[in-house]
Parts: structure tokens; sequence; C-alpha cells
């Protein structure tokens, strides 16, 4: 099947320009029923700002779960009410994109790939009549019905289309703006500007959990074909050599990284008797199951940082009965070390625990703890290596004298995977010492320098358990027979005073 | 069906029945304490359905009895002495051997609020405050358009665009935002407790709601007085609830 | 084999209480811990307890942020961010120790140029801070860019009496002349132009100041001439119309004189 | 001998009044010498909060049943005089028997708590002398008063009998309104420590003492401790009958004992079913006092301790209906009544499942996650007030439904209405259930002011239905067809232990509730006025709260059974001396009549 499709132009994975090409009639039927079928949008080739706008709103409720084919005409009026309500905050009052909370939004709030959340929560009535109100903004986009685009049959995933897909990924280059492992790396990261010249970083693609689009097959192979309307990302459907190439690709994209995380409750710590490989690229930690974590934005103390760079660290942690070993891996687009010039700082992360063991539920403010109640920290700078640390809150760090703890770190391909080591027991008493079988709470930080992260603009989390593991616990092997053996005697008692009384 | 007939048979029924029930019935599934805390009852109210006349109960106790002493019985006596056992130990091995799991927590709701706070070196007493935008009513609507804009440049990224709770940041912070949408929340609550939370956040929660987990900012280094009433009456108004009022009495 | 009776009911009894006391024991254990409250003379308090005390006193009962920020220059005071490693530098031969103890307890003895000398003495009402609280104060001020250095005895032991023996804050008896107050409210601050304060002035722009001083704390008033916006606006009437201007345009004594004339209409 | 015995009795019982009065006298006279004095001093071993804390439960308790018991004692004694019914006059007689034994015990508890306060809290005492100092004298003058009455009414009982009964049973209201006036003198000393009244700034008393007295929770706490007192009472003196009953060893005293339990225990189940309503005034006034406290009560800090005392009480309510079908089979003709066990078992599991739903979740943080926040979307719905006052009334109406069925369970009615009666019945219960329901559903959707107004409908219905149920009730069955006597003493055994888990039940919840009072005030002695500077100042958490009303609980039921005991020495002493008192016989051929 060929996908009727017009298109002006082609990319050939240059950075963008700021004129768009609205021109895709992109719709498209695909037998895959579970699945809601996409509108695009045609209309004059005029590359209006608040078209684009429009478009995309209407596009992504559209998308929202309705099918195409049975389109209700909306009320306007009622949307109008609607979307004074719940939309014009960020979109503004006339769809323009400058609601109060534009300034702070990255991508700004025109740009529905990150920022927008779903609105499956209004009814869908109301969602209809937004989509008519939506029309009303730029009423000459509108004039002609939208054409249909169809994609070429789905090709299921093998190892075959992966390899093709790889293939075409670097054919087509993705990886100038994606990355080579597909970690939003490429060289031309930095230059690349929305169409309405804001900086805008390409997608991750090996965390697909956080596609907009959905992460089906489907929902993949339809940005590629179609493009991410007002991004640089362009339509490739007539890039690649065949049009099912878009499938390979799609298959080789989610082969980069699971289509769903499960995000730790618990940093378990495994206990190991061999030596720990100071290599973090060393195979004896692909054995350990890591703990994913997630990273926020801070947005308690200024500078605040709204949009962090670094929203996941897994975590693999081991001990043995002198050291403790944490793992850290996590995505940073850019190596950077601290440059006045180019006003970048040194890429960091950083452990947190309380100082000392305490009973009860009490422990420091987690944001680095405050002036009577402070942290201890094991903080890794790029270039500077890992320093123990105690802090009194987020601006009052100062390095403990006398570390004992050591680090190695690689970077490759937009991954920073560091090992950091620390004897389990320290001699001083500033610094915790790590119990087996004990509930300790920890909590982690990181900075982007490269994204201009430094001081209290980091990511962070809020508490969390770190629990090492019992050496060698017998207790699964001693409390079972003893609940059986008394178990039986009970029964056999029960059993005896019942024949006795009988 | 005789079978159904037995009140041992009955009993047990009934408990896994509501196991069931309680367990894979209910959607999002409801804490494991929960569970327990409903078996317990459900547990208590069969003994008394099986005991609650003395027919009942001999009826109940009859098989039990039987299988324990009757010479007919032996076999399946043993092989409860065998069995019984066995799966007492099984599950005392899975519990022995799961992976430790991060230990419940328990944090107030609705933790208490002091008498007064100092506000931007102010005292304001929380006890009968009532929001002064209330009493402008010609205003009220500016005000609600103006704590919107509060709202949207500050709160959202955790309570989220539609005030439930889901913000961009909603997912990874323990405690969860607070959703503004569950009746539960603010509907329950009067206005100036939201004052009291807003300008305070966080840190300045009571001990027994884990002020140190909190992620809530203390505003009052960001918003003056007026704004932050405007931001509450903006939050009544956007999820469509009432505040609660003081009482009149006393 | 009977067992006795007494031994059934008790065992029974027991394991009653024994299932109501595993329940209470099972749920997490929350204390209710009371506020930790800082006795500072006398008990051995670390440098870092000191700065604590003395931050929650500069937002709270010291009412610096009136007029300080920290980090963020003001329209009515320095901004302090920094203040403990320039205050050492800033009056040749004094300490920063020194320097911050006599800014607080003699404000006038060096003012930062391109400032009005508004700052009331903190140990004197209405803020009245206490001896220790002094102590406390300085060791914020310190940890900002310094070092904590500031001892319970650097601080002259008259420091306080006022506020220990006055306690509250409604006897307070400001020096200023009520005369001169009336004439600076309908003339160089221009108040009557919006304010009507018994028979002077007559505009309803604000509110009708007539009996100002039966409902407001002398403290309130002083505070909203300085900070109109942070002291809320009273409702009904439109906000941000105050200007916060009167810090810098009128003098100490003209504030002092103005509060003392407001202080009179009850 | 007997002499000798009052003699000493009365002695143990002045001794307290005499070291109290001592204790005041030893009492620093002026401020000036109170500063001196030490804020704290440290009681060996416990630690003077647990010594405090324990003596006043246990003291507590004894007060509780020593004022509670009298009560229906006389009461009882007022029915058996009008009625002339010897049984009532025995069953009164051995409540006060109970009563009597523990009376010493509870002075002496008194004045060591006394003496705990005056040595190891001297200026906390100190303060509350110089604010209730008047009262002290009241509180002794009426405890003479008290003690003098109660010996007068319990040795009178023989000499005061006949004509002169009059004088007994005035005696014995008489010895009552002591209690009762010894009760609300403590309670103001209580009261005002949780809520402070009549006191200037500086904690100074202002004008007279009654500001004092009379503050926010004094009349509340009057009131629920008066309830509480009688329901307390009645489940000590049922669980003393089953204990009885369990050791009997002839069908004579097992069918004395029952009664005897059953009076106990209906004695207790009545007052127990306002007893919530009474809960609920006291809350609402701790509310109007301080909002903070009743916050830190109802949703902060002692938010889990109420779901511990919902499981309580649930397990009262279906205990207590447990009872009563239990005792309906030994009424014959009650298996025309047994198809509504099941239905009412129903009703009360699913209010109980309600009624114990927590509002704050003890989850883990995948449990959070999967619920997307820290409220269940549905069990959520049950956690909150609307719910529990709905699902609570409900139970109150299937456990007065319960009761109704039981007392007419050997009974039918020959008045020609009957039909037409039992359809209002069965119509206003139904009725009431349908308004608590609405009311119920309907609070979700309507503000919290206007929701909290909701259950005092609630309340009325379910009163206005009791109420309507029983005037109907009373005139049909009487003089109604019997289908046969009570047969007393053949109840199952096992409705005895449920005597005993009653009374262990509530008197652990009385010291759960203790706690709860108690704790409210947090790190104060006097809340807001006199901060509790000791190193005891911290809350304590629930699980060690529990133990501390665990071990006192049982340390309280040990010395009753030992004062019980030593009671009985007298009693078997007596026996084998004179002729055993007239125990009235109950098995068969004793049908009461109402």
């Amino acid at each position: 099947m060929r996908a009727r499709v017009h298109r002006r132009g082609a990319w050939g994975g240059q950075p963008c320009s700021t004129t768009l090409a609205p021109t895709r009639e992109a719709s498209l039927t695909v037998g895959h029923s579970g699945h809601p079928d996409y509108t695009g949008l045609a209309g004059s080739p005029s590359p209006a700002r608040r078209f684009a706008l429009v478009a995309l709103i209407v596009l992504v409720f559209v998308g929202a779960g309705i099918g195409a084919a049975f389109a209700q005409a909306g009320d306007a009026q009622a949307g109008k009410l609607v979307y004074e309500r719940k939309c014009a905050l960020c979109h503004g009052e006339k769809g323009d994109g400058k609601g109060p909370a534009a300034e702070l939004l990255v991508p700004k709030p025109r740009d529905f790939t990150t920022a927008m959340p779903s609105w499956a929560v209004l009814p869908e009535k109301d969602r209809w009549n937004l989509v008519a109100h939506l029309k009303t903004l730029a009423p000459d986009t509108f004039k002609e019905a939208p054409k249909k685009l169809e994609l070429p049959k789905e090709v299921a995933s093998s190892p075959e289309s992966i390899r093709r897909g790889k293939e075409m990924y670097e054919a087509i280059e993705c990886n100038k703006c994606h990355g080579t492992d597909g970690r939003a790396d490429g060289p031309s990261r930095p230059e690349l500007k929305d169409d309405w010249g804001n900086a805008i970083a390409p997608a991750n693609l090996t965390m697909p959990w956080r596609f907009r689009g959905g992460s089906a097959p489907v929902d993949v192979a339809t940005r590629l074909a179609n493009g991410v309307v007002g991004t640089p990302m362009p339509s490739f459907i007539d890039s690649v050599e065949k049009p099912e190439d878009v499938w390979h690709l799609a298959n080789y994209i989610l082969s980069l990284g699971p289509r769903t995380l499960t995000y730790a409750t618990l940093v378990s710590v495994t206990n190991v008797s061999d030596a720990i490989p100071d290599d973090p690229d060393a195979a004896f930690w692909k054995a350990i199951a890591p703990n994913h974590i997630a990273l926020l934005g801070q947005v308690i103390v200024d500078p605040r940082n709204f949009n962090p760079s670094i929203d996941l660290v897994s975590v693999r942690a081991v001990y043995h009965d002198k050291e403790i070993a944490f793992h850290l891996t996590w995505d940073d687009p850019t190596q950077s070390v601290e440059d006045a010039a180019k006003k970048t700082y040194a890429d960091a992360i950083s452990l947190q625990f309380p100082p000392q063991p305490r009973p009860g539920p009490e422990r420091p403010y987690f944001l680095m703890g405050d002036a009577s109640d402070g942290v201890y920290l094991l903080r890794w700078q790029n270039g500077k290596g890992v320093t123990e640390a105690a802090a009194n809150g987020p601006t009052k760090i100062a390095p403990l004298a006398g570390s004992e703890a050591t680090a190695k770190a690689v970077y490759v391909n937009g991954q920073y995977r560091l090992v950091i080591k620390r004897p389990l027991a320290s001699k001083q008493p500033d610094r915790l010492t790590f119990q087996p079988a004990v509930f300790t709470p920890v909590a982690f930080q990181a900075w982007d320098g490269g994204a201009g992260e430094t001081g209290t603009k980091m990511s962070l989390t809020s508490w969390y358990y770190l629990r090492l593991e019992e050496p060698q616990s017998n207790r699964r092997f001693v409390v079972p027979p003893v609940v059986a053996i008394l178990t039986f005697a009970a029964l056999l008692l029960v059993v005896r005073v019942a024949n006795r009384r009988a | 069906m005789n079978f159904l007939r037995s009140r041992f048979v009955q009993a047990v029924l009934i408990l896994i029945a509501a196991f069931v029930v309680l367990r894979f019935g209910i959607r999002p599934p409801a804490p494991w304490s929960v569970v327990q805390l409903y078996m317990t009852i459900v547990l208590l109210a069969v003994l008394i359905y099986v005991s609650a006349d003395s027919d009942s109960w001999r009826e109940f106790v009859h098989p039990i009895r039987s299988t324990l002493v009757e010479p007919d019985k032996r076999h399946v006596r043993l092989a409860l002495l065998v069995v019984v056992p066995l799966l007492l130990g099984y599950y005392a091995y899975t519990q022995a051997a799961a992976r430790p799991q991060a230990p419940p927590e328990l944090r107030a709701v609705h933790p208490a609020p002091p008498a007064a706070i100092q506000f931007r070196g102010k005292e304001l007493t929380i006890q009968g405050l009532d929001n002064p935008l209330r009493k402008d009513q010609a205003n009220l609507k500016k005000n609600i358009a103006a704590g919107g804009e509060i709202y949207i440049r500050n709160c959202v990224y955790c309570h989220g665009d539609n005030l439930d709770g889901k913000g961009h940041f909603a997912y990874g912070f323990n405690p969860p935002p607070a959703n503004f949408q569950d009746p539960g929340t603010i509907a329950m609550l009067q206005e100036a407790y939201l004052f009291w939370r807003i300008a305070k956040g966080g840190p300045g929660l009571p001990k027994e709601s884990t002020p140190w987990n909190s992620a809530m900012p203390p505003w009052e280094d960001r918003l003056d007085e007026q704004q932050i009433w405007q931001v509450i009456v903006y939050l009544y108004d956007a999820t469509g609830q009432a505040p609660r009022r003081w009482e009149t009495e006393h | 084999m009977r067992v006795p009776v007494g031994v059934r009911v008790g065992v029974f009894a027991l394991i009653v209480m024994g299932g109501y006391t595993y329940f209470a024991n099972s749920i997490p254990q929350i204390e209710s811990k009371p506020p930790q409250e800082l006795s500072l003379e006398g008990g051995n308090v670390t440098p870092a307890q000191l700065v604590k005390a003395g931050e929650e006193i500069f937002h709270t009962k010291g009412s610096c942020e009136i007029c300080h920020r920290i980090g963020q220059k003001g329209t009515r005071a320095p901004d302090l961010a920094g203040i403990g490693a320039r205050a050492g530098k800033t009056k040749p031969g004094m300490s920063a120790k020194q320097y911050i103890l006599e800014s607080l307890l003699q404000p006038g003895a060096y003012v930062v140029e391109g400032y009005p000398n508004i700052m009331p003495q903190v140990d004197k009402p209405p803020i009245g801070l206490n001896r220790s609280e002094v102590w406390a104060l300085t060791a914020f001020l310190e940890s900002l860019g310094g070092t904590v250095d500031v001892t319970l005895n650097d601080i002259p032991p008259t420091v306080g009496a006022a506020a220990a023996g006055g306690g509250a804050a409604a006897e307070v008896k400001l020096p200023g002349d009520p005369k001169a107050g009336e004439a600076i409210f309908a003339g160089k601050a221009g108040c009557i132009a919006c304010h009507k304060a018994g028979k002077v002035g007559a505009s309803p722009v604000g509110p009708d100041l007539s009996h100002i001083a039966k409902i407001q704390t002398s403290e309130y008033i002083m505070k909203k001439i300085l900070d109109p916006v942070g002291s809320g606006t009273v409702a009904g009437y439109p906000k941000g119309v105050m200007p916060p201007i009167f810090g810098q345009t009128l003098t100490a004594k003209e504030y002092v004189d103005l509060v003392a004339f407001l202080l009179t209409l009850k | 001998m007997r002499d000798f015995r009052v003699v000493r009795q009365a002695g143990w019982a002045l001794l307290p009044v005499a070291t109290l009065l001592l204790a005041m006298a030893a009492l620093p006279a002026d401020a000036q010498e109170a500063a001196k004095e030490p804020a704290y001093r440290a009681f060996p071993l416990l630690g003077s909060r647990l010594a405090v804390w324990a003596i006043a439960q246990l003291h507590l308790n004894f007060a509780a049943f020593i004022l509670g018991v009298p009560i229906f004692a006389v009461i009882i004694e007022i029915i058996g005089w009008r009625t002339a019914q010897e049984r009532y006059d025995w069953l009164s007689h051995q409540f006060v028997k109970l009563t009597f034994a523990a009376f010493s015990t509870t002075a002496l508890l008194g004045s060591f708590l006394l003496f705990l306060f005056v040595a190891y809290y001297p200026r906390f005492w100190m303060y509350m002398t110089s604010i209730f100092f008047p009262t002290y004298g009241i509180y002794a003058l009426l405890f003479f008063a008290e003690t003098f009455t109660v010996y007068l009414w319990y040795y009178g009982w023989d000499w005061l009998s006949g004509p002169r009964k009059w004088i007994h049973v005035g005696l014995g209201v008489l010895s009552n309104l002591f209690g009762t006036a010894i009760l609300l003198v403590a309670n103001s000393w209580v009261t005002f420590m949780m809520s402070p009244a009549g006191i200037d700034e500086s904690g100074a008393l202002k004008g007279s003492v009654w500001a004092a007295i009379n503050n926010y929770t004094w009349m509340p706490i009057n009131i629920h401790r008066l309830i509480a007192n009688i329901v307390f009472g009645g489940t000590i003196a049922a669980a003393y009958a089953a204990f009885r009953f369990l050791g009997a060893t002839s069908d004579e005293e097992r069918a004395r004992y029952d009664w005897m339990g059953y009076v106990g225990n209906f004695v207790a189940l009545s007052a127990f079913i306002v007893l919530p309503f009474a809960g609920y005034y006291l809350g609402r006034e701790v509310y109007a006092f301080n909002q903070t406290m009743g916050i830190t009560m109802m949703g902060g800090f002692m938010s889990w301790l109420w779901i511990i005392q919902a499981i309580l009480i649930g397990i009262l309510f279906l205990g207590s209906n447990y009872y009563l079908w239990l005792g309906m089979e030994r009424i014959p003709g009650s298996e025309r009544y047994r198809k509504y066990v099941p239905p009412m078992l129903i009703i009360l599991t699913l209010g109980f499942l309600i009624w114990a739903t927590p509002r704050t979740l003890v989850v883990t943080m995948d449990e959070v996650r999967a619920m997307g926040g820290t409220h269940h979307p549905v069990i959520g719905v049950f956690g909150v007030m609307s719910a529990k006052n709905t699902v609570v009334n409900l139970m109150i109406l299937t456990t007065f439904l319960s009761y109704v069925l039981y007392r007419r369970a050997n009974r039918v009615s020959t008045r020609s209405w009957a039909g037409t009666g039992m359809a209002v019945q069965w119509a206003a219960m139904g009725i009431a259930a349908a308004i608590v329901t609405y009311y119920g559903v309907k609070g979700y959707f309507v503000e919290s002011i206007v929701r909290i107004g909701y259950s005092v409908y609630q309340v009325e219905a379910v009163l206005g239905a009791i109420v309507v149920v029983m005037a109907i009730d009373i005139p049909m069955f009487r003089g109604a067809r019997s289908t046969g006597a009570i047969r007393w003493g053949t109840i199952a055994p096992r409705s005895q232990y449920v005597l005993i888990l009653l009374a262990v039940t509530f008197t652990w919840l009385m010291g759960l509730m203790g706690f709860a009072r108690s704790g409210i005030r947090q790190h104060w002695h006097v809340y807001g006025v006199m901060r509790d500077n000791s190193v005891d100042a911290v809350t304590p958490a629930l699980g060690y709260a529990a133990n501390v009303i665990t071990i006192v609980t049982i340390v309280f039921f040990a010395l009753v059974t030992f004062i019980f005991w030593l009671g009985g020495l007298g009693e078997r002493g007596q026996a084998a001396g004179h002729a055993h008192a007239a125990a009235p016989v109950l098995a068969g051929g004793s049908n009461p009549r109402r």
C-alpha cells in the first residue's frame, strides 16, 4: 500500500527551519483495532503561527481517543467556556500560546509534545466542543476538510526488521539529533529550535514510556511518517528507501529501551562475596537488578529548576563485609565540566543519607537537610571525582576531610555510568555506617552541567529506603520447618484432646 | 446442593469469597493493611454466624470433630496432619524469602494547624480566620483569575493543570501532591487551613505528617498574603468545591 | 483434665487484650514531640542551632524582612546577602561581629549610603528582642558569608532590658510628636490624598483612618507605612495603590512623628 | 465480729482522706517558697509520667466502677421494692457488695495519685492548687459524705428493711448524689487542664473559681463519664456474674448468675447506645474550644487511635448482639425470630467494615503509586464522617431490633391491634433507616458545615424510632400470652465469655479514651497555659500507649479478682456461720413481668 502523501521539500536531517510545511494530509488507517486513528490536517500553505498552534491542539484532542470516522460536530460556544476554564492559562485566551504559564514551560505551551497533559478527564462532549471552538480561532485554516494519509502495512518486530531499522536510522541521520544510541545527545542538539525560535530538545528514544504520542509501534511509525508539527522533527516517509522502512525504524527505536518502566520504591543492596569491580562496564554489574529512581526538578529554593534535564537514575548496589558500592546509570546529553566561558558546570550526582542511623521515622529535611539537622552526601562531580560532604541545606555543602570514597565513571553516547565505593563502616562519627537489614533513608540529586544546572538548579528525589540484604540469610531455611513442626504438634494435640473427650 | 448446606463449608466459602472480593474486586487494589483489617472483621462475623445458635454450632463442629475422632476418617486426619503443616511451612518460606519491601508509612491526612502563624513578621490567627477576598464579592472574579495565574505559574508542576494532584512532578514524590478534586481534601477544610499549608509548606508540618518528606515549598517566601488568598479562591472555584465555614456558635 | 475457670477466663482475657495491643503496635508508630524550644542562655548551644534560631527570628519576631531582603536589593534597606563577609570591611577597625551588633543596637551610628536612617533598635519596642535573641540574630547574620564567632559575652547585659520589662507591645510609647505627624500626614507624605483621619482629609480612595489606633496595633501601622503590599490591603480597597516609597521619602523623625499622630486616632 | 470489720474498712477509707488533707497542709504556703521547689522529680525506675498514668488509670477504673454500679443498683432496688420481688433486692445487694469491696481500693489509689502529683509534679500541683483550692475542701467533704452513706446503705440493708425500706432507698439515692458530685469536682480539674477558662494571660484566676470549673469540656465530660460509668459498671458486674456462672456447681447458682449477667449487660447496653452521642458532644466542644486540639484529636496525630476505637466499638456491638441471640435460645418460642439473625449480622458486619475503615491509610509506596495518591478512590469514600455516622446509626438500630426481638421471644400479643402495631413498628424502623441512609448519602454532596448538621437528623431519626417502637411495644405485650418461661441458666457457656469479652474490651477502651483525652493536650500540663517541660513531654505513640493500657487493665482485673475473692471469703465464712441469705429461686416459674 502506498501512502498518498503530499509534501514539499526534503529535510535531510538538517536542523529545522522556522517554516512549517502543513500540507500533509496525514490520515492513516491502520488495521490495529485497539488504537485510535489519527487525523491529519490540511490547510492553506500559509505557515501562520496561530494556525500551527490550533492545528496542534486539534490534533492532540482528536488524538485523545476519538474515532475520526465519527468526528462529531461540537458546539464552539460551549467549547469556549471549557477553553477559558481549562486551557487559557497556558495557551492564552486567544490561543496564541501566551498564557501566564508560558514563560516557565519548556517546551512552550503551544507545543504539545511534553508539557500538555491528557485531558481525557474531560467529558467527550466537552472535548468535541473544544475542537469546535479551537477551529474558530483560525477559521481560514479549517475551510478544507482534512485528507487522509495511509501508512504502509505494519511490519512486526524481528531481528531482521530491527537491523534494517538501524541501517535506516543511520541512513536518514536520526543520530544527528537523537544520538547514536538514541539518548538525545546528537551533535545538532544545541542548535535545535522550534518553529517559533525557542530551543527544543530531541526526544530520548531509549525512554519510550515518555513518548507523548504513544509508544506503540503505530504511534512511532506515525511520528516518523508525519513528523511532529511545529518542531524540527520532519516527515521521513519520503526519505526512507521504501515506505515500510518507517516500520523497521519504529521497531528499531522501540528496541532501544523498555516500553514501560517500573520505578523502584526501595534500593536493595545485594550481598556479594567476590571483590567488587571498579569498572562500571564490568559484566559483574549487568547481573545485578537495577532500581530505577525518578528524579524531579527542584522547585523549592531559588533558583528553581522547572525543566530538569535528568529525570531518571538507575541504581545497582552491592556490598560485602568491608565495602559498599553504588553503580549509577543516568542519561546526560552533554559531558561537561565547569567552564565559565560556555556557561556550563560540572555534571554531578549525589547520594544523600542521614549522618547517623536513628530510631523512629524522623529524618533530616529531604532537600539536603537544614541548619540543625544535616545530611551526609556522597557526591561525584565530573572532573573532580567523588567527595564525602556534609550539607545543612542545598546552599550549605561542606566537603568532609579525609574522604574514604573512590569512584570511576565512564561517559558513552549520552550516558554516564559510575561506580562509587566506600568502606561499609566509617570511622568518623559524621558519616553513616551501613548496617545490613536496616531501612536506611536515601535520596538522590543530579546536575546536568551542560544544561546550566548547578547549585540549587538540580533534579532530586525525596527520601527513599535503602536496605542491605542480610548476608547469607538462613531465615528462609530455618523458619518454615519450625512453623511446620509447630503446626504439626498443635494439630496432634488437638486430635489427642478431641479423642480423649470423645 | 446438600454440600452447601453444611455450615462448615459455608463458613469456608464465605471467607474465600470475601477475600477474593476484597483483594481482587477493588480497583485500584486496596492497601494490604486494609484488606487484613477487613478480613479480621469478616472472620469474626463468620464465627458468630456459625455459632449464633446451638444447632448451627453443632453442625459446624460436627465435621471437624468427626474428622478428628472417627476411625474411618483416619486417612483424612493423617493427610491433614501432613498437608496443613506443609502449607503453612510453604507460606512461611514465601514470607521469609520474599524480597523486602519498603515499609508501609502512615501520614496524617489533616495535620493539626497551629492556632496562629507568623507570616512575614506578622502574626496571623488561623482559628476563625476568613478569606478577606470573599467579602469583596465585586472583585471576586478578578481575584479568582489572578489566583489562576498564580496557580499556573507555581503550583501546576505538582498539583496538575486539572488540580487533581497529577502534575509533571507528581509521579516521583512521596507523599504525592494533594488532589484538590477529591472531596476529601480542600472541601473539608477552612480557607485559613489552606492558608497555613500554602504559607508554611512541608517544613511547617507537625512531626506526625513527616515534614522531612514533603516537597511542598513554603510559599510565604514568594507569595504575599493577598496572592495566597487569591490562589485559595481559585482552588475552590476551579474544583467547584466550597470551603468549610467556621461554626458560628460559641 | 479440667482447666480451672479462673485460668480459662484469664487466658481468654489475655488473648483479647493481646490482640488489641498487637494491632496498635502493628501500625507505624508516631510520637508527638514538643516543639523544640531553644534555651540559649546557660545551655550548650551549637553555632548551627544558634544560626537556625537567628534565622527564625529574622523571619518572624525580628520583622527584618519588612525592609531587608537576602539576595535582593531593597528600596529601604541594603541587601543582606553576604553581610557576614562584608561586615568586617565596612567600618574601619571594626570586626564583622562588632559591626553587626552596632547595626542592630545603634542603627543610626553608621548608615549605608543611599539608604534612609529608618531602622529601629532591635532590642527596643516594637521589635524588642531579648539578649539571647540578639545573640542568635547576630550569629545568623554572621553566617551569611562569614564565620559565626559571636558569644553571649559580646552582647552588653543591658540589651533587651526594655523588652524584658515591657512585654506587651501595646504599652509602646513612641518618641514621635503627633502634632508634627499631623502636618506630615497632610503635607509631605500626602496621605490625605487617599485617607481620611478625623477632621483631616476626605478622599475615599483608601480606608478611613479616623479610628485606626483603636483597630490596629502600632506594629501594624508602622509596617503598613513601610511595606503597604506585604502588610495586606483592607478588603474592598484596591490593592497596590498605596505607594511603597515612604521608607525612602520620609526621614526617620518624620516617620516616627507620623506614626505617633496615627496612634492618637482612637 | 462484723462491727470490727466495719471499723477496719472505714479506717481504710478514711486513711486516704487524712493523707489528702495532710498533703495539702504540707504544700508550701506562698509563691516565694514555691519557686524554690523543683518543677519535677523523677519517679524511680518507671519515670513520673508512667507512674501517674498507670495510677490515674487504675484509680479511674475503680472510681468508674464504684460510681457506676450504685446508680443502677439503687434503680434495681427501687424496682424490687415497688414490685416486691425479692430477687431484685438480692441483685441490688450483690451489686452494692461488689462496689463496696472496691471502695477502699479506689480511695487508696486516689491518695496515691495525689501523692504522686505533690511529690513528682510539685510545680504543676502548686498551680492547680492556686486555682482550685476551694474545691479541695468540698471534695474531701463529699468524699466523707459518700463513704458514710455507702457504709450505712450497705450495712443497713437488713436493718432498714420492711417499712423502713424507704429510708434505705433514700440512702442509696443520697450516696449516688454524693458520688456524682465527687465526679463533677474531679472532672473540673481534669477538664481545666484540657480547656482552661476563667484565667488571665499569666494563668492566674481572674474571677471566681466557678469560671475555671465551668470550662468548655466540663459539662460534656460530666455527661460522658456518667454514662460511661454506668456502662462500665454494668459490664464489670456482668463479667463477675459470668465468672460465677462458669464456676457454678448447681443449676440454681447458674440460673441466678445467668440472670445477673443478663441484667448487668442490659444496663450496660442501654447506656452504651447513648454513649456515642455524648462523645460527639464532647468532640464538638473540643473543636469549639480549640480547632488545633480538635484536629490533633481527629485528623492529625491521633487519627489512628480512632480506628482502634472503632474496632473496639464494633466488637462491642457484635458481642452485645451475639449475646442477645445466644440468650434467645433459653426462651421457648424464640425460634420464630431466628431467621432475622443472618440479615442483622450482615448489616452489623457491613457497618463494622465501613465503621473501621481508616481515612489515613497505612500504605507502602508501591500501593500509593497504584492508588495514584494517598487516597483510595473507593475505600476513601468509606473513611469519612458521613459514612461512619450512617453506619453507626444503622448498627444502633439493628442492636435495638435485636433487643426488641429478645423482649418478645416468649410472648405473643393478645391485643386485637397487634398486627397494625407491628406494622407501624417495622415502618418506624424502616423510615429511620431510610432517613439515616438518605442523609448519609446526601452528606457527600453538600459542604461540610451542612453535613455536620445532618448527623443530628440521623440521631433524631434513630432515637425517634426507638421511642415509637417502645411506645407501641409496651402496651402491646402487656398481659401477653407466654410460650414458655425463660430457662435461666441454660444459656450456652460461650455467651459468658462474650460478657467477659465485653468487660475487657470496654475497660481497654476506657484506657484508650483516657489516653486520647490526656494526649490531645500534647506537651502541655494545662493547655496553652502551663507547658510540660519534663523529660516525658513527648506524647507517646499508640503502640506504647496500648502496652501501658494492657498492663494497667491486667492489673485492674487482677486487683478486682483479688478483692472479689476476699469478699467471697467473708461470704463463705458467713454462710458457714449463719443461714445463707435468701437467694431467690429463679429457675422455672419466674417470668419477668415488666
